[in-house]
């Protein structure tokens, strides 16, 4: 009972620090009408899709003991792809899929390498860091690639154009995503099986689950996903632009670390992811709006990961 | 209210207690930017003691070639309800859509330094970029006596303002100077004077030999590859027209390691920038477009009036 | 349909694990399976279950031949183990980890429901209650977990069913209820395979025997062909009595080690023992007991919290402070029960692991003088007769015996004071057990106070001059081994003594 | 015997690889007597000074069994402090100490996250990333510090000043660093140390290594040389720059893992790591001699560093 108890307490803590985030910068605000006003919470949602979409396939791969530094350089490339499509002419949705298929491509190269070649997940996503960010510089022939104007570039706008959206498409995307995340998860034996690699993976493979097949699935999914992330900045940019996303990497693990995510394996959620990738937009929101300079926000999320990640530790080592 | 029509804010100055301008450049760390910003403070200084309230906000992106940080600092100050926004738009393109959001939302928007691809800005304040090139061009090209070997170390892809110098540099060279080959303009410098410097000391082991003259369209390129002809020690061998300027340059002048640079007017432009903003908040005429002058220095003029105003422009008076 | 094994072999590196295994398993039979440390048991069992591929021999079921590509074939060919080394996923549920690899699915859905009743279903047997399938698996007991392990392998219906020590850690109702679960399977017609360190509950459960030695079957037939010395001797492969050095000294009067009141956060409670110099105090007792964390405890490596009053030598040491470099300092050497885990640093060299409690005798001002360590080291391979080419080789690249020989070299060049050793022999194979008890003898011969835990009482017996007895956290006080039986030993340690 | 072979052979990977890159771009240069000048290599040599010294510190941090994000952010803030030393009148030395202490004083709180609040390498460095960098931003008041002329700005010069220096100081420092932390980590106590503590933590607990306050130490003595690192950097550019030096840790870990590093600890070498920095240097100066296009670097950096570990792991499968 206490120990159920004590799980929903730790499953809220997350939710717990986006509130006092948002509370401790509206209390702050000269003006909190503005900070809290719905057109700041569009605008707010629109930023986040980027890094919410790449942080629900990041707590796939998280989850599963894994980690992917090549998500930046995966979403110039599916921006990339997605801008030259409209450009050359072709559909909308066919430029769309086509940047969604190329990063989950890019994943299961990742997956391969991880479970082929047998290096580490870092050393491998660290090498398609590289490689993705390069063949996106290529494709792009070291330029932005200037798209003409498709519903594609409404995908991620702040005020949509049917205006009881409400929010842009690409929120109302996420959560569509969000939520079958949550099931794939949760409900499904794919999910079930995702936790138990990440949590004893000798254990996994011993009672005939097949690790490698289900690692290279795992990246090739989170990478369809960071190719959909790819599509949204194209979209926000209306250009397809090989330089951008440098470093979104560690925003995004920083998301699902923040929401209770574990680099050890075996932990995290989509809704805790969700809220890391909140909690970190309205930090950078917020201290825009307070004026403060571009430091104290860098400094203030390097001390807030940290001192989340401390946070967790401590809860976890005393419920033991 | 609907600040988008010149007049409208004018007449609620008071209730509003004030003007609230954000000033969005291309980076901080650049001396460049902290002349517009200079200059910008000095416009704001000159109202107060007209007795209009003006506080302005100076928020850059993090980083100086990340778009997707340009376009989220545009939007926190949609959401934080600035009467108008002064923009050194990082992309000509990348930057169309939060400008039309912003015009939807009835912040008016001042361009300056770089062109922007829309119709949304209410003015277009900066140099006019292809004639500073091609004053390079007849600076090098006079210098070298109509002909030899010439060198193009290009700033970064998809930066408006720079590309415009190149072209007009080059076409100038075509042009005027038909005995002048250009023996490299394919090479990017990068975003940082590192990468400059990095990409410079590669092509002088390259082409060192052959190459009499070089020309670099922006301060992060020049400084870049002063240091690495000053490190080979060729600085004073070839003869090199820079842009921008910078104690370093001043003093290499001065060396005759530089053979000229091309100035801009940075503090006018962020002068005229928000004079051109709040002019038209108030309701007042306003031209489309500001140039805001470029000339040429070179060790012969170091030291007229018109070049010190140029070189050291009154930072200390605006920033504290 | 029966499982048969012929002239199994595998080796890893220089280590012949198994070297000719020949093996027929029946259906509605338990097969007991014993043999020493090495033998070669687990390594036979991950072979049949696919966890690893044999060199040379042959596996048929029935008439089909055998070849196991991984465990999912073998669990295919209804083949299920449950694993001496625990291995539970910790971040599921009992239900989830029951299931694990054979999830119930409904319309493309992990069917929750279903895993539920199954889980409940094969757990009912167990009679426990706190064991619900709904519960994480993380915070389990280390016997509930057996449980799970247990219930894991009844649950996929095997036609053949791996039993890796499945009582090790388990008290004795479970061991009852396993039994009983086990005569279910044997009347459904399921083969049993049982490996065991205790006879008894060989005596209690199996039909046939098989008797493994050295990688090699030795013996099989009927369980109650033989008699236990029989068995041993089979095991063994000669007299047990001649395995144990003459002790020549007696203790002396000085105590060097004294501790009073030791818990170790509820899992050891008011432990006191005192041993003097030239001591050998044996603590016996079943696993699980709380010895490992006794002695984890007084060198300052657990995390749970630990009280209580030690003195080495007449010096108080802290017990609360997680420091092992303190106990150094004061003369306590350890060994652990866990080479891998906590004892020996593998990639790193034979020189190294031995000489890296106590540098000052190799380096000076911090420098490391590379030949000294090299004649050193040298030295205390030839006094355990270790089989190396050269102080200067990784000590991965030794078998296990010559490893354990290794950790108990470094408290030779120690010269630690007091020896706590946690199964010393673990994993040692038996010419090579010869050397450590010497070594052993030898250190309490030269003045030291040796503390050894082992679950091997023969081992207790021929070694030490007294013994206590641990049993569910408490140490019995301890007595001079002729005090000592080995009914009384195991009355004790299953708590009955009282 | 043939053991101890396969072991020298297995030192020398590296070694090889790098004679082949230069190999390779030698036959493929137009003019191979330019790539292989000792000019050449003097440029070579001076760029790869600061991600030199940075794998140095590194390689201590990974032997341990660790990881440091924040070399790049740590870098950059260690040349603000010197910059702003020389500026504000200091003594260049006690500049220099300070940028060096600086980096020192970073890794001591990088460890101090690690073994106090127990956070995960990854996170405690992670969050020190954006902390350095914002405070780095904020000594230098968002903008570049330019410091007048020392000797300071001959540490990292190609062409040294007594011309019998042959290559720049910065060199010089490294190779008598690199052949000191070979000496630290092979030869004393200490190196012993960080080797079983990589290799074995619990083991390295129980022999009565006080690892909480080794690691302490380890990520100290790396934050001493990120300082150096961050002094060369400043001396290359004249300045010091708070935005420079991102994404470095990539260059520095990627150099100690094709040096044979492995990121599981206890394994790695100072010679290695070095020649991996070169490696990376020789790849980028060779591309950009080629007149290739930066993204052919990094997709051949890329491919290089996954194939490097995969050739290294499937060597060490053979070997047991
Ligand atoms: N992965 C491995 N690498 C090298 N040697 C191994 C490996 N696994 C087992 N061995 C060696 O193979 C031999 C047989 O080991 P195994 O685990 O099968 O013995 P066992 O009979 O199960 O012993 P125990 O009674 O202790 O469980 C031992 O000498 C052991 O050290
Ligand atoms: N109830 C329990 N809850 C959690 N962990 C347990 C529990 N019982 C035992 N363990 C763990 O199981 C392992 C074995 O127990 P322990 O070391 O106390 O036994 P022991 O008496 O030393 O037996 P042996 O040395 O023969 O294994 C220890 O690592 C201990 O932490
Ligand atoms: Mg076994
Ligand atoms: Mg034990």
């Amino acid at each position: 009972m206490s120990s159920t108890f004590r799980a929903r307490l730790s499953a809220l803590a997350p939710v717990l620090g986006l509130v006092l985030v948002i509370a401790v910068f509206a209390m702050m605000s000269d003006d909190p009408a503005q900070y809290l006003s719905p057109r700041n919470l569009r605008i707010v949602l629109a930023q986040t899709v980027i890094v919410a979409l790449g942080a629900i396939g990041m707590t796939f791969i998280i989850i599963s003991g894994g980690i992917d530094l090549a998500v930046g350089s995966t979403i110039a490339l599916a921006g990339v792809v997605t801008a030259l499509g409209v450009r050359d002419g072709y559909a909308p949705i066919v430029a769309v899929s086509a940047g969604v298929v190329t990063g989950g491509l890019v994943g299961i190269v990742n997956g391969l390498a991880i479970t082929r070649l047998k290096v580490l997940p870092f050393i491998g996503t660290l090498g398609m860091l590289g490689i993705a960010r390069g063949v996106a510089k290529w494709l792009a022939n070291q330029q932005t690639v200037n798209a003409p104007e498709t519903w594609i570039n409404e995908l991620a706008v702040t005020f949509p154009t049917p205006s009881w959206l409400l929010v842009a498409p690409g929120v109302w995307i996420s959560v569509v995503l969000a939520v079958a995340a949550t099931f794939l998860l949760q409900q499904t034996v794919f999910g079930r099986r995702v936790f138990a690699v990440g949590s004893n993976e000798a254990a996994a493979r011993a009672c005939g689950v097949q690790t490698d097949r289900l690692k290279v699935w795992i990246y090739g999914l989170a990478g369809l996903l960071f190719g959909l992330s790819g599509v949204m900045q194209m979209s926000r940019l209306r250009q397809g632009d090989p330089t951008v996303a440098i470093g979104t990497e560690l925003d995004v693990i920083a998301a699902v670390v923040i929401g209770g995510g574990s680099l050890a394996g075996g932990e995290g959620t989509i809704a805790g992811s969700l809220i890391g990738a909140l909690v970190m937009a309205f930090l950078r929101n917020g201290s825009q709006q307070m004026g403060w300079p571009n430091y104290v926000q860098e400094i203030i999320i390097g001390v807030i990961i940290v001192l989340a990640v401390a946070a967790d530790r401590a809860r976890r080592a005393r419920a033991t | 209210s609907d600040g988008g029509k010149p007049g409208t804010v004018g007449k609620d100055l008071k209730a509003v207690g004030g003007l609230h301008v954000a000033v969005i450049p291309k980076g901080t760390t650049h001396e460049f930017w902290m002349s517009i910003h200079a200059g910008a403070i000095k416009a704001q200084k000159e109202y107060e003691a007209q007795g209009v309230s003006v506080r302005l906000t100076w928020k850059g992106p993090i980083r100086e070639d990340d778009r997707e940080q340009q376009i989220q600092v545009v939007e926190g100050f949609l959401s934080q309800g600035v009467n108008g926004i002064v923009l050194a738009p990082l992309d000509a393109s990348a930057l169309v859509r939060p400008v039309q959001e912003a015009k939807g939302a009835g912040i008016p928007t001042v361009v300056i330094d770089s062109a922007l691809a829309s119709g949304d800005a209410v003015s277009f304040v900066a140099t006019d970029n292809e004639k500073g090139g091609s004053l390079a061009a007849d600076r090098l090209g006079m210098l070298l006596g109509g002909k030899g070997r010439v060198l193009l170390l290009r700033y970064q892809e998809g930066s408006a303002s720079t590309e415009a110098r190149e072209k007009g540099f080059l076409d100038r060279m075509k042009a005027q100077y038909p005995a002048v080959q250009i023996v490299s303009a394919d090479q990017f410098a990068g975003p940082t004077r590192d990468t400059a410097k990095r990409a410079s000391e590669n092509l002088l082991n390259r082409f060192g030999n052959q190459v009499e003259g070089i020309f670099t369209p922006n301060e992060s390129s020049t400084a870049g590859m002063l240091l690495a002809l000053q490190d080979v020690g060729k600085a004073g061998q070839i003869k090199f027209v820079g842009f921008d300027s910078s104690e370093a340059f001043i003093t290499a002048m001065r060396n005759k390691q530089l053979d000229g640079v091309v100035l801009q007017n940075p503090f006018e432009m962020g002068y005229q920038g928000v004079k051109t903003m709040v002019a038209h908040l108030k309701g007042q005429a306003i031209q489309a477009r500001v140039d805001t002058g470029v000339t040429i220095v070179t060790p012969d003029n170091l030291d007229t009036e018109a070049s010190k105003a140029l070189l050291n422009p009154p930072l200390s008076e605006y920033l504290k | 349909m029966m499982l048969t094994l012929t002239d199994i072999r595998k080796h890893f590196g220089a280590t012949r694990a198994l070297d000719g295994v020949t093996l027929a398993v029946r259906p509605g039979r338990v097969h007991a399976l014993v043999g020493e440390n090495g033998a070669g048991k687990s390594t036979l069992m991950h072979v049949l279950a696919g966890g690893l591929r044999a060199d040379a021999g042959t596996m048929t079921i029935g008439d089909a031949p055998y070849t196991p590509a991984g465990p999912l074939e073998a669990r295919e060919a209804g083949i299920a183990l449950i694993h001496q080394e625990l291995s539970l996923c910790d971040h599921l549920t009992v239900a989830e980890n029951i299931l694990l690899g054979r999830e119930p699915r409904r319309g493309g859905r992990y069917d929750r429901a279903a895993a539920r009743s199954e889980a409940a279903r094969v757990l009912a047997p167990f009679h426990h209650p706190e064991l619900h399938p709904d519960r994480g698996v993380g915070d389990l007991p280390i016997a509930a977990r057996q449980v799970v392990e247990i219930c894991r392998a009844v649950s996929a219906q095997a036609r053949v069913v791996l039993m890796d020590e499945p009582t090790s850690s388990l008290p004795r109702e479970d061991v009852e209820r396993l039994f009983g679960l086990i005569r279910r399977l044997r009347s459904d017609g399921v083969a049993v395979v049982y490996i065991s360190h205790f006879l008894e509950e060989v005596r209690a459960i199996a039909d046939d025997l098989s008797i493994l030695r050295d990688g090699r079957t030795v013996w099989t037939g009927t369980a109650d062909a033989l008699t236990d010395a029989q068995i041993i001797s089979h095991m063994v492969g000669r007299d047990v009595a001649e395995l144990f050095p003459t002790r020549e000294h007696l203790p002396a009067d000085t105590i060097r080690l004294d501790a009073a009141g030791v818990s170790v956060g509820g899992r050891v409670r008011d432990a006191s023992l005192r041993v003097r110099a030239g001591e050998v105090l044996g603590i016996a007792g079943l696993v699980g007991a709380g010895r490992t964390e006794l002695l984890r405890g007084l060198m300052g490596l657990e995390d749970r919290p630990v009280s209580g009053r030690l003195s080495v030598d007449g010096h108080v040491v802290s017990l609360e402070s997680r420091t092992p470099w303190t106990r150094l300092a004061a003369g306590l050497g350890y060994l652990s029960e866990d080479r891998k885990g906590e004892g020996l640093t593998l990639p790193m060299s034979l020189a190294d692991n031995l000489t890296c409690t106590r540098y000052a005798t190799v380096s000076r001002r911090g420098v490391i003088d590379g030949r000294a360590q090299r004649t050193q080291g040298q030295r205390w391979l030839e006094r355990l007769k270790v089989k190396a080419r050269t102080p200067l080789q990784a000590v991965r690249t030794l078998s296990g015996g010559n490893q354990q020989k290794v950790a108990l070299g470094r408290l030779l060049h120690q010269e630690a004071s007091v020896w706590l050793l946690d199964e010393p022999t673990r994993g040692v194979d038996v010419g090579s057990k010869v050397h450590l008890y010497e070594a052993i003898a030898a250190a309490a011969d030269a003045g030291c106070a040796v503390v050894i835990v082992s679950s091997y009482l023969p081992e207790l017996f021929g070694l030490c001059d007294s013994l206590a007895v641990m049993s569910r956290g408490r140490l019995t006080s301890s007595a001079p081994l002729s005090a000592w039986t080995p009914e009384s030993v195991m009355a004790a340690a299953i708590g009955t003594a009282q």
